[in-house]
């Protein structure tokens, strides 16, 4: 399904990776591993379409995904380092204006709902910026109820900020996305096993 | 497509209302600074007639010019700009999405006001009407090229001081042609040649930004 | 307890216009126009006195961090506007006909413009902060920081040779003004204190019960009421 | 103290060269307009003498404005403006070296370059000695009180415009007697008023503005 | 040598904690834990002087501490979420410009030392935008080094974004300050035991 090969990038003469491959299915996960500076991120964006790489190709169903690039980006749901939201305004409004642009267009009672369950009752109607970094970073992750239709999940450093209750929530929306036969890549420094089941990736 | 144009717009004039930003400011300042003028140069009529749409394009621009960082600076620094880019919808339509914002937030309210501001200046109604068209016709061009620029230099140190160095070179014509046309028409003289300047720039910056902005920010995501 | 100040206020204008209007001369030099005088010297007065009271509590708030007497300084704050405004607007309409001109740039009126200014700028502060304790502190140092405006109101025309009138009215030397304008002047002035504390206290407890809900030191203080 | 001054003086001047900001911006326009203006209202001496003050005031004044946003708005969003309280210097002494960085910045260039665009206006010897001293005055009340108002909006929804709207009724008075004073002193009347009111919205001014701004500082980190 | 007497702190109506007390003397070292938005942030806020209590006092040698601010302000060393870095700057411009202020003077050729070791040789001339997140956070934890002066270290969340050989290095540092009489107070999501030594006080 997501085929990469002969992967190489280099910043500068800092060469982060060369003639990478891989290749993931159906019900697969990857974690990236590697130390601060090894080129996580930069695969990441790769991956995701973000960022052209000096050398090879990734492969999407078959089709060099920069050839039908927004058929690809289209499978894609990326969360970076940054949250991607606007601090100005309230959790409520961030999801409700950003979704419809993600191909997902759930109801007022759909968002409360999801941003309810991620134990944003109280501060939903908070502007983004008054709110603790726990609390921004559960709002970017609530996007991904409504992401279940982009099959490729790229995650960089998903579990920061996040308390161990909302980590585990985190970890059971993962599980769930693979099990019905999503793809996830995702880094994290953390030292635990957060999805047993994934495959690891070197860069160092 | 359609559906993610409006929700483009609709964010960006959300957080324009929430955030008001420079935008306010400028349209603030530019009120008070054209109605200090009359105070400043003296009633002399002549005079007044002559200046007035001087000093409504420099308005024009100065807010189109302020905003541009906000065009895309913002969604670079936070991280959304990778989630319109990875949104799968044509970037174009975006980014045309994004720059329309732009000229309701800065080009409009200028429209909207200038009228009253030309009447201090004791600008006739045929002049008024004049200066309308060529701001109608001008204020996008300033916000199409004002993107390119603001995109081109989206990460780059000392960004803001480099788009405008790109780009004030494409602005100084265009408000050149706008208040020439208004004076010309006063003086007599046949005022088409500024018109079809106006118009072609209008055209060509429609036809080129969109593309040249969709290009630019996807190197700078890289 | 507002309904009593509102009663006193009535009435008081009610006498304060009949002299103004019916008892008080003509002027010799400004005919008619001066009677502007009954309105806009006690709104001017009331615009200056309003802002002092206002940064008295604001600053008791900012420095003991008691809640109440920050919640007295947001209720005056519109009333000291409104005061601010009818001065300006009085003095406008005067100016036409006296100097020829609704406007000049001199010391007095460029503070005034100043006052009312200050006042909107305190009141768009206070709500454009949600937490109300931080949104009072931060508009209390910006009320302090405006104090230094009113004296330079008041003293502009002794500083500054301007356009304006310089004070007529003064504890010290005997009144330069006929007895009747200036008994109008000073029951119009009792009316404006009247109407300004009327509306305060009005406000002030709209205030307390939308920010304190029923919280229990309400029932302490509840004298306010 | 002394130490501590320097340091954020120099961090503040190398960040600004860095970043140039909008301030180059605002500069390069300044420049520009002001030499347009003389060719939009033709060569009557006169009239261009009259507006030529007031032109160079409103200069001054946009440079001000446009920068305000950087003097304490990145530092309380990265994080630094925390180590500035903590320094256990006197957050008064750091104050005055970030707003004598914003006239560094803002007001100097404007007092540098004024001369010249006075020349394009036809002003006097007399008039551009003038206008250099009201600017001298009126330039630093400018980034004084601009920085309390930027100060107190920290993080506020909507901060530039909120801090527009506190600033501005004091920055026209500042332009109107800056301005003013050329003008009056050209028509022959007594210019002492203006520059005594200029001289004393100065020394108010620094007495005031650091402690304002320090406890403002707090408070917005609370 | 620190005591928190009675410290009470409301957000609106969300009260954070209540008549919190406890004390702290040299060498010992203090693990705040909490869910998201428990109010961890605000409680190091307030010790370190940044934020008022609305209630309480916190009492540094005997006096209390916002009597004697500026004082006491000079033994607390702070880190927050935000790294507190200018990115149009390189790392050794950031240090070189921030340090002087806190009281440190260090030379130049310290800086470079000091930035070696936390292994950021290769980047410590590039302006900090184009650093890893990683990176950042550890640019910004090499300030360490010159703060030992400032007996009070209140750290919220240090080990962000650090991978493991960081995070090593960086408990060293914990240790060492504490043994040579500092006091410490931090926080972290990360479920393993940083500075076992450490008490442990929950605002949940
Ligand atoms: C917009 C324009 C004006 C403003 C902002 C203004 C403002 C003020 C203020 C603040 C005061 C109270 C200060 C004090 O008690 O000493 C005052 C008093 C007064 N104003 Fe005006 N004024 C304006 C126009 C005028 C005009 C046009 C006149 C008449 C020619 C006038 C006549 C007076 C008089 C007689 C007093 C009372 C002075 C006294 O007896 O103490 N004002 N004005
Ligand atoms: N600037 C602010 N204005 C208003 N409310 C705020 C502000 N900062 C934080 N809060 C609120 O105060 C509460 C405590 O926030 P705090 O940042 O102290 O939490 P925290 O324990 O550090 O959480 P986290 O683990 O997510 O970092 C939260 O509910 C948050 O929404
Ligand atoms: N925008 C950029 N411009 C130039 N160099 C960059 C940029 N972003 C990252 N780098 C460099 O590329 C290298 C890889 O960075 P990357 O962000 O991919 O690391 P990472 O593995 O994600 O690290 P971390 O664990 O800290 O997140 C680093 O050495 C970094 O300095
Ligand atoms: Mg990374
Ligand atoms: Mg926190």
């Amino acid at each position: 399904m997501l085929q990469i090969q002969n992967l190489s990038f280099a910043r500068g003469k800092n060469v982060l990776f060369e003639n990478l491959n891989f290749s993931m299915t159906e019900g697969d996960a990857m974690r990236v591993t590697g130390s601060n500076g090894s080129g996580k991120t930069t695969l990441l964006r790769i991956v995701s379409g973000l960022c052209r790489p000096d050398n090879g190709a990734v492969v999407w169903h078959g089709a060099v995904a920069q050839k039908n690039e927004s058929e690809f980006v289209r499978s894609v749901n990326f969360l970076g380092h940054d949250d991607g939201l606007k601090k100005q305004l309230t959790a409520t409004e961030n999801l409700k204006l950003m979704l419809p642009l993600l191909g997902a267009s759930p109801t007022d009672i759909e968002i409360s709902a999801a941003l309810d369950a991620a134990g944003l009752e109280a501060v939903k109607h908070k502007p983004v910026m008054n709110m603790s970094a726990g609390q921004k970073r559960r709002v970017a992750l609530t996007r991904l109820d409504f992401m279940r239709h982009r099959v490729l999940w790229v995650l960089d450093e998903p579990f920061t900020s996040l308390d161990v209750s909302a980590i585990s929530a985190l970890v059971v929306k993962l599980r769930a996305h693979i099990e019905s036969g999503g793809v996830l890549i995702f880094t994290t420094h953390q030292d635990f096993d957060v999805v047993p089941e994934a495959s690891s990736l070197s860069l160092d | 497509m359609y559906k993610a144009f409006i929700s483009v717009l609709r964010k960006e004039l959300l957080l324009a209302l929430r955030q008001k930003t420079d935008v306010v400011t400028v349209l603030f300042f530019f009120l008070i600074v054209s109605s200090l003028f009359p105070f400043a140069v003296g009633p002399e009529l002549n005079t007044l007639k002559i200046i007035g749409p001087g000093v409504i394009w420099v308005g024009a621009l100065l807010c189109s010019l302020l905003a541009l960082h906000r065009v895309f600076e913002t969604d670079f620094n936070d991280g959304s700009l990778e989630h319109l880019v990875l949104s799968g919808e044509p970037l174009t339509v975006l980014v045309i999405a994004k720059i329309s914002a732009h000229w309701l937030i800065t080009g409009l309210p200028v429209v909207i006001v200038a009228p009253f501001i030309g009447l201090q200046f004791g600008l006739s109604a045929a002049s008024l009407s004049l200066l309308l068209g060529t701001l109608l016709l001008g204020t996008p061009v300033l916000s199409l090229v004002g993107s390119i620029g603001a995109a081109l230099t989206l990460g780059v140190r000392g960004g803001t001081a480099l788009t405008s160095i790109l780009i004030l070179p494409f602005y100084v014509p265009v408000l050149i042609f706008g208040a020439g046309a208004v004076v010309a028409d006063l003086q007599g003289l046949s005022i088409d040649g500024h018109l079809s300047i106006l118009t072609a720039m209008l055209c060509l910056s429609v036809a080129l930004a969109p593309l040249a902005i969709a290009s630019a920010i996807k190197i700078a995501l890289e | 307890m507002a309904t009593f100040f509102f009663l006193v206020a009535a009435i008081l204008t009610v006498w304060g216009l009949y002299i103004g209007f019916f008892v008080a001369p003509t002027d010799f030099q400004q005919g008619e126009s001066y009677r502007i005088i009954f309105i806009h010297v006690p709104a001017a007065w009331m615009s200056m006195l309003i802002y002092l009271v206002m940064s008295f509590w604001a600053a008791i708030g900012l420095i003991m961090n008691t809640r109440l007497s920050s919640m007295m300084a947001h209720a005056l704050a519109p009333t000291g506007a409104l005061m601010t405004f009818v001065a300006l607007w009085t003095g406008a309409f005067w100016g036409r006909p006296t100097w020829g001109a609704w406007w000049v740039w001199d010391a007095r009126l460029t503070s005034e413009l100043i006052l009312l200014f200050l006042y909107i700028g305190y009141m768009a502060l206070r709500a454009s902060i949600e937490d109300p304790r931080r949104g009072d502190r931060a508009s209390a140092i910006l009320a302090l920081v405006g104090v230094v405006n009113v004296p330079i109101i008041y003293f502009s025309v002794q500083w500054w040779n301007t356009l304006h009138q310089g004070a007529s009215v003064s504890l010290t030397k005997s009144p330069t003004m006929a007895t009747s304008m200036l008994t109008g002047m000073l029951v119009m002035a009792l009316a404006f204190w009247m109407y300004s504390i009327a509306v305060s206290l009005m406000r002030v407890r709209r205030i307390i019960r939308d920010r304190e809900g029923n919280a229990t030191w309400l029932s302490e203080s509840s004298g306010v009421q």
